[in-house]
């Protein structure tokens, strides 16, 4: 049994803040950047009054915010970082090595369309820019979900088997400043549910060497052995997500609504919410939504799983992959799909890049159109910007 | 305590043989004498460069007491990070603090590295940045840094550089630092005694080492050392201090050595001696003495 | 029910902490809300937003608003043909101005409130989003005053409680005649 | 409260072990130190890159030829010029 | 008709540096990486030697190197940079901005692994890692084709229908370092070939302003246009290598051999001549290569037609994407597949991480095993790490 | 020729009206005196920050010079790069040297562009940087920056910030920059002059403005150029100028007036005057009278 | 030599285009010249922030309502105190 | 023909300079070639090795050689066991030496060369790469001596063409009895 502090409203932001003030973090290091600055001016404000005893360290850019956390994680600290956009590409590098180095950091992340040209509003190509390096990828569709998943990040992360940094992405302005209820759970109840554990670390009297030079004849093993543990990750995941205290709070790969809708919806973050308003408001009972959590590892059984009624379904990305076939998250549900040797009509929709929101309109708009597409014979893969207004 | 004699250093070695360092390393030498030195509890910090190339190839390291690299351009964040994450450790009962020790080549130092040097000399970490100079960046094969000293061939400037090289000393000490100081390794006693001391100044502290390279610098590789002292008896590498904003001239050279005498002896600097280069040559000499005498009114101005 | 309220007034006048002010309440009033501002950079004395959905249901959609049931305008200047094209048919304008401008729509109801006089005679200058949230919170009935003053003595000192009372108390509904 | 992962990690615990490699294949040329003129002054340890000098047990200064690379700049700069290097055989 | 100048031995790094020359860039700014260092190095001495007329800048770092080839191709230079891995990795932030302002610079990237832990050899993690950024990406078997594609590249770039960076890639070491015979033009058939074309520019007569700040209103748009532009690239590539003077040079989207063979191995960069080798050596005649020049736009249609009369497939990756479902040519070739509704058994191969170049005799054993693994009805999607020492 | 009268100004504007900078924005009010006295032709390279969010709009700018912004961290390199190629343009004949100006924050300035600042002044473009200094990240909502003064409270400084200022005109002069000067919108000729002079001078110059904002300093915005003027006069933010190393103070004030006319105006620094924060309160008076005593002894070991 | 490309691209070819938006909606407060007492000495002009202020074809300071934010420079630094500020009406 | 090459020495004593020269060699005789030194960092007086193919089609593997058909090696420290070893059965050993060390295999043919001497009495001390080059084409004898000489001397001073003939004579073989 858990017991819940009470319910706050707070922001997709204020949320992060204040669970990573109540898992006794050690150390934070970020540098500002709309639409994630708030994270920090919350942060600087509990360690400055005292509640939260950690040291805050306010780096001069995102590449040596990332940088100084992995000093401190291999220090032994319990380490978060936040950022957005230019500054996660600024990360770029680092996010990498934080993953090589098996450094458990916990970095949220409020999505933000990347320039040129210049926008600070919500999308996620930042995010995809780097799904590469090695994180777990956890995405959340409103504050309550940025609070609970930030708690489990932390336990996930340092699980012995992981020991791999994690990424929590909230929708920039849509998550990350959305005043909403969030149900928190009793300061102790979160330290409980976060011990502390070893792992090795820098210290004078067992001196060892981090970050080596490796030749040809190991770095291929330390790869994949990266590989297996970020997998492993989503074994873990449900054991971590199993002691959450708070159950209706748990971290599930995915989460159904409608289930017995004939066209599924795939969607990560928050514009999940507004199809599931959609689907409810307008009765629109042929779809089922997947609003994917986890991105990274990929849960390509859990979604065929959910898939295995379905007719056809629509992959939403709010980024691109300009060149490839398919965006991100449709080319991983198109892979999962061919790997499954399942044949689904898949519409792979583009839409909110640089902050366009979808309205209830082009919801509906989208759903119409999957229709069509989807179910006569149309073709296996179409292709639709939502909302764009270009030819 | 201050080291008087080679026998307080003897048996503190922080570097072990077998590192694949270039025959007659110059960058070795002063590590080896920074570690010598060195209080514990320490933990060293390295960008990429030389001494983290030749001195971990997994499954082998040479460093006896914690090291740490994370990439080329954020020692100094990096060692931000370990030095504040240890300090509420401590608070928290769970760790205690050490001294961070980076130690970092001239690339690392005066260019891809500067701004998160700047960024810790600025936050006033509790850290002691040593930067061994060897004026290239060498592990890459010998390109032009910001440190490289006028008129010297790299493989970029194929020419001879055109530019000064980089005072970093002043740049650090514009930054408040509470202690900032030059060292050769040929002058030992010097050298590690400004260690203990930089270590034990509470704030960001800084140590500019000259690190002659035999394969850098062409030369052979015997001559490491009376390159060294070349370097400081020519006035081409003054070595000073500044405490608090207040010059000391350790090496007082009132009677410098031409400067030939150093440059004849590398190949980077071949062409200066020829005679169409004379141009090229009163440059680097303009330089040298331009320094000089803007060291000597510091010392002047704020005396220590 | 299902609420969907604008705030309007200008950079620095704590429009944002108006709604959130009223979101909050409405969470206390055992409904469940939402709150947020217009995205995008906000420099002193430019137009600014901010947008609450208030619901006795979960509220999942994020969707950006175009209409409003009630639009609280903070300066009858801002008080311009698209806003009041913005309100739906039957909606609400609550206006801070000590007398009621002409409105071209019939259909929508206007309130005035003298909010600038209020925060000068309790000498509280910096509270008009105070007395806007006092005001709308009257108007609209579904929450209990006391919660919005609740909130704000807490949040900003037991003497703003006043500027919430004498706002709900001095907003006043306007017949039209267009 | 260091623990070790099971799992391939990046990480050398065992500090120093270069110590195991021998680089002696590197050397052209071998120092030969006359024990007649050493003061074991320790000067040419202070100024070794590697380092490849010690003090035995007798407390006399040593060359350790696993981790010599035959720089020479012990021999240039011991103040008895009690070193000298040879052409190293084979 | 054209006139090779003569043969010449040169490493790839060496080639693309005398390409460099040829075409007249204006601008060079780059920063020392293993295994890139060459082409600076070669390049500062062509400018400092008079033979090539173009401003060299040493930059202090690789973030700075793209940000003033930038600033130098707004000005209306032809530009050209190089790096790898971690300077990549570094760019990365800069690399999405370069292609949004519609820069036509061209980057020669000497393939190498990302740390951690640090490895300098050869894969392709660094540009894989960077591939949503909306470069054009070309892959080089040989330090000829890095010739003659480093040449083409330019002509693709400045085009006016697609005013977009293109990425020239070269394994590290095994082409980069490479020395082997390459065919060279003479100087003005290349001057000839590479007309200078006019482009908005930073000029005070002209006052524009670059790099404005786009609301949701406008950001959408730019976006798509973006993409369009970069598919459209596909398409003049065409018309850029029918143009080249050495036919037997030209960049073709993809290069076929042994075409008959049932199982198709695709695969980029150089170890497509170590495939070619075995396949010949050892007449191994069941299999036919691909060996893709163009990895963005990506080229669906010609690579589905090419794989018309496969039985399956075998992606080799010299990269992964930790956490998806295939890594990054695996997920394109899929998606590719799927699109087309082909349902051809498929071995996703990751090798050659930090440097573990294939041997012959690895390359044989992944043949053999890729025979096992397709046409006995297994499964859709194998893998296989090759050369991978781990359990 | 040097600008004597506002008449010599008008009819220059770099800046259209229409942009979207708050209310009495300080900074504004310095870009468009350096424009007014700006010599064409020239280019301007902005940063990341409010002056490139104010400006540009898609699809509106309030730049009527050609202007280009690329990324936070990068505005010299930029400017690095447009200078060079148009040296070599006009040398083939396909296009002519502009003039670059660079006009950034004091966070892109101080902080995330240090480096690539630091490297154009090392390799020695021919460009001015121009930093509009409002001593924070304001665009961002008022963070911390290397620039803020100690004890100011900013949204990551919540208590005051503890560490003092970056001196970076010290630091620029450490690198050999052949002008760096100071200056400030209420004294409009100087600047202009300041100005002319800076872009005059072959190599990298510098010029530093104090810009008052009232949004992050917490004012009422018709006290913008009060402020600027009483920063000076308190000796808070002293008017001098280097050229070649030689410092010349161009406002001397004998007679400062005290900190507090200037604190007191500001809500970033409330808690500076309450009575338990004397301590906070001393230590912002130490950093003033120590800059001004060093600026002091600079200019006379170093006289112009 | 700048050519416009066909397609959209992130630039604005029409400088200094923002004079086309009024941003008077900013305003609280109106500065008013008091003509008698201004020398058209242009101190309001060299510190206003936008510059919402200009020469008429007289050679006279005028306020270009569209642009100006009301924020009270100009009243605060003329010398004559020529220019008061009003609250805006509606 | 396929031959394939090593080269043995330490850094500084340009053994990738040797590989290249013997590529172009192999080039201008109309052969197909490719060379690439070791792949890693390299450091003052570590051993270093480079590698060569020559073949008359053209080359397309980028296989890394574990093999060879030729092992020139530049100094008799560094001819261990793995060197020897690596040599392919009918393969031959390229060693600068003054005489010849025992093999423990009799299916590889030794030459020896007194390459040091040669290049000081030429005094040329930096050339000993050059001379490797000189021995190594007389004993293949694919390629003619004439190109070896004439790149050497376009390259490195007509001086050293000394060097490469020098060495292409006094090149020995010597009989193996083990
Ligand atoms: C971001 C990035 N850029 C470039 C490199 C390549 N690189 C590694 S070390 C080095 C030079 C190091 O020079 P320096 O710091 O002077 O140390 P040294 O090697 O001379 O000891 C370079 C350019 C890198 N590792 N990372
Ligand atoms: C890499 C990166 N990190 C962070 C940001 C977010 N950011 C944009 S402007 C800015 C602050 C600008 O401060 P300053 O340079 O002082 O200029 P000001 O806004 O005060 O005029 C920040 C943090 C960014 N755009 N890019
Ligand atoms: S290149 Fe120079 S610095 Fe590097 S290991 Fe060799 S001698 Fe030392
Ligand atoms: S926040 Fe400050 S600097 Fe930015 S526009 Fe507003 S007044 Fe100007
Ligand atoms: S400052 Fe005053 S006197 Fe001068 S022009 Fe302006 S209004 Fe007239
Ligand atoms: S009130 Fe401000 S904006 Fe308006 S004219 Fe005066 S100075 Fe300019």
């Amino acid at each position: 049994m858990y017991s819940l502090a009470s319910y706050r409203l707070m922001t997709g932001n204020e949320a992060v803040a204040f669970a990573v003030k109540q898992v006794d973090v050690d150390f934070i290091s970020a540098y500002p950047i709309t639409p994630q600055t708030i994270i920090v001016e919350r942060l600087s404000e509990y360690v400055s009054s005292g509640e939260l005893d950690a040291e805050f360290v306010p780096v001069e850019s995102e590449h040596s915010a990332l940088s100084a956390c992995i000093g401190a994680s291999l220090a032994g600290a319990r380490v978060f970082t936040s950022t957005s956009s230019q500054g996660l590409a600024l990360m770029h590098e680092v996010m990498y090595i934080a993953s090589g180095m098996r450094c458990p950091i916990v970095m949220a992340v409020s999505n933000r369309a990347l320039s040129a040209p210049l926008n600070i509003h919500g999308d996620h190509s930042d995010i995809m820019g780097s799904r590469d390096a090695g994180w777990v990828l956890i995405f959340c569709e409103n504050p309550q979900e940025v609070y609970d998943y930030t708690i489990q990040a932390f336990r996930l992360a340092e699980h012995p088997e992981v020991l791999l940094p994690v990424a929590v992405n909230l929708d920039g302005f849509t998550v990350s400043h959305s005043s909403e209820p969030v149900a928190i759970l009793e300061d102790e109840v979160v330290r409980a549910y976060l011990p502390r554990r070893e792992r090795p670390r820098l210290e004078f009297e067992e001196p060892a060497s981090f970050g080596v030079f490796a030749l040809p004849t190991h770095y291929f093993e330390f790869k994949v052995e990266q590989e297996k543990a970020l997998r492993k990750a989503g074994e873990v995941l449900e054991e971590v997500s199993a002691a959450y205290p708070n159950r209706s709070g748990r971290l599930l790969k995915l989460s159904k609504f409608n289930e017995d809708g004939r066209i599924a919806i795939i969607c990560l973050g928050g514009t999940a919410g507004t199809v599931r308003h959609v689907v409810k408001k307008y009765g629109m009972k042929d779809f089922s939504l997947i609003s994917l959590k986890l991105f990274s590892p990929f849960p390509s059984e859990e979604l065929l799983d959910a898939l295995k009624e379905a007719e056809g379904v629509v992959v939403m990305d709010r980024a691109t992959s300009p060149g490839a076939p398919l965006p991100p998250l449709a080319s991983n549900v198109a892979a999962s799909l061919y790997e499954a040797g399942v044949r689904l009509p898949l519409m792979s929709v583009v839409y909110g890049l640089g902050g366009r929101e979808p309205t209830l309109k082009m919801i509906v708009e989208m759903l119409e159109k999957s229709r069509e597409r989807i179910g006569e014979g149309g073709p296996v893969v179409s292709r639709m910007y939502l909302g764009y207004g270009g030819g | 305590m201050p080291i008087s004699k080679l026998a307080d250093l003897y048996g503190r070695e922080g570097l072990s043989p077998g590192h694949s360092a270039c025959q007659g390393c110059g960058a070795t030498i002063a590590v080896r004498q920074v570690l010598l030195a060195a209080e514990p509890p320490y933990i060293v910090v390295s960008p990429t460069g030389c001494l983290e190339v030749i001195s971990t190839p997994y499954p082998f390291t040479a460093w006896r007491v914690p090291w740490v690299h994370v990439a080329f351009e954020n020692a100094a964040a990096v060692a931000s990070g370990i030095e504040a994450a240890l300090n509420v450790l401590e608070r928290k009962g769970i760790g205690r603090r050490h001294k961070v020790i980076v130690i970092g080549g001239d690339g690392g130092t005066f260019d891809i590295g500067l701004q998160a040097l700047s960024g810790a000399f600025e936050r006033g970490h509790n850290i002691l940045y040593v930067c061994y100079d060897n004026e290239a960046y060498m592990n890459t094969g010998i390109q032009r840094s910001a440190a490289t000293p006028p008129g010297s061939i790299t493989t970029t400037t194929p020419a001879g550089k055109r530019e000064r090289k980089k005072d970093i000393v002043s740049i650090l000490v514009g930054h408040g630092s509470p202690y900032v100081a030059t060292a050769s390794p040929h002058l030992w006693k010097d050298l590690t005694n400004k260690v203990r001391k930089a270590q034990s100044i509470e704030g960001p502290t800084f140590l500019h080492i000259i690190a002659p390279c035999p394969r850098g610098w062409y030369f052979d590789p015997h001559l490491t050392i009376k390159l060294a002292k070349l370097a400081v008896e020519t006035r081409i590498f003054p070595i000073y201090e500044v405490e608090n904003g207040r010059y000391r001239i350790n090496y007082l050279i009132s009677r410098p050595r031409p400067v030939e005498d150093y440059l004849r002896l590398q190949n980077r600097f071949a062409h200066l001696l020829r005679p169409e280069n004379a141009a090229l040559l009163e440059e680097f000499k303009r330089w040298v003495e331009d320094r000089w005498s803007q060291l000597l009114k510091m010392a002047e101005a704020f005396p220590a | 029910m299902f609420l969907e309220i604008l705030f309007l007034g200008r950079g620095g006048q704590g429009v944002v902490t108006a709604g959130r002010i009223i979101a909050e309440a409405a969470l206390r009033a055992g409904l469940f809300s939402q709150s947020f501002p217009e995205f995008g950079p906000e420099r002193s004395g430019a137009p600014v937003r901010s947008y609450v959905r208030i619901s006795d249901e979960p509220i999942s959609t994020r969707a950006p608003m175009e209409s409003f049931d009630v639009a609280v305008v903070f300066e009858e200047r801002l008080l311009g043909p698209s806003i009041v094209e913005s309100v739906r048919s039957g909606g609400i304008i609550v206006l801070a101005a000590e007398s009621a401008p002409e409105l071209p729509r019939s259909d929508v109801k206007l309130f005035v409130v003298g909010a600038r006089r209020i925060i000068e005679e309790l000498k509280k200058p910096r509270s008009l989003n105070l007395a806007m949230v006092g005001a709308l919170c009257s108007v609209i009935n579904t929450i209990p005053l006391k919660h919005v003053e609740d909130i704000v003595g807490r949040r900003f000192g037991e003497e703003n409680k006043e500027v919430v009372r004498r706002a709900a108390q001095m907003v006043v509904s306007v017949e039209q005649t267009a | 409260m260091s623990r070790r992962p099971e799992f391939l990690i990046p990480i050398v615990f065992e500090a120093g072990n270069t110590a195991k490699r021998s680089v002696a294949s590197w050397r052209s040329n071998r120092p030969l130190i006359e024990r007649r003129l050493c003061t074991n002054c320790l000067i040419c340890w202070i100024y070794c890159p590697e380092p490849a000098i010690f003090l035995d047990d007798a407390g006399n200064v040593q060359i350790d030829y696993d981790h010599c690379k035959g720089c020479g700049i012990c021999a240039e700069e011991c103040p008895r010029k009690a070193i000298k290097m040879v052409v190293e055989n084979v």
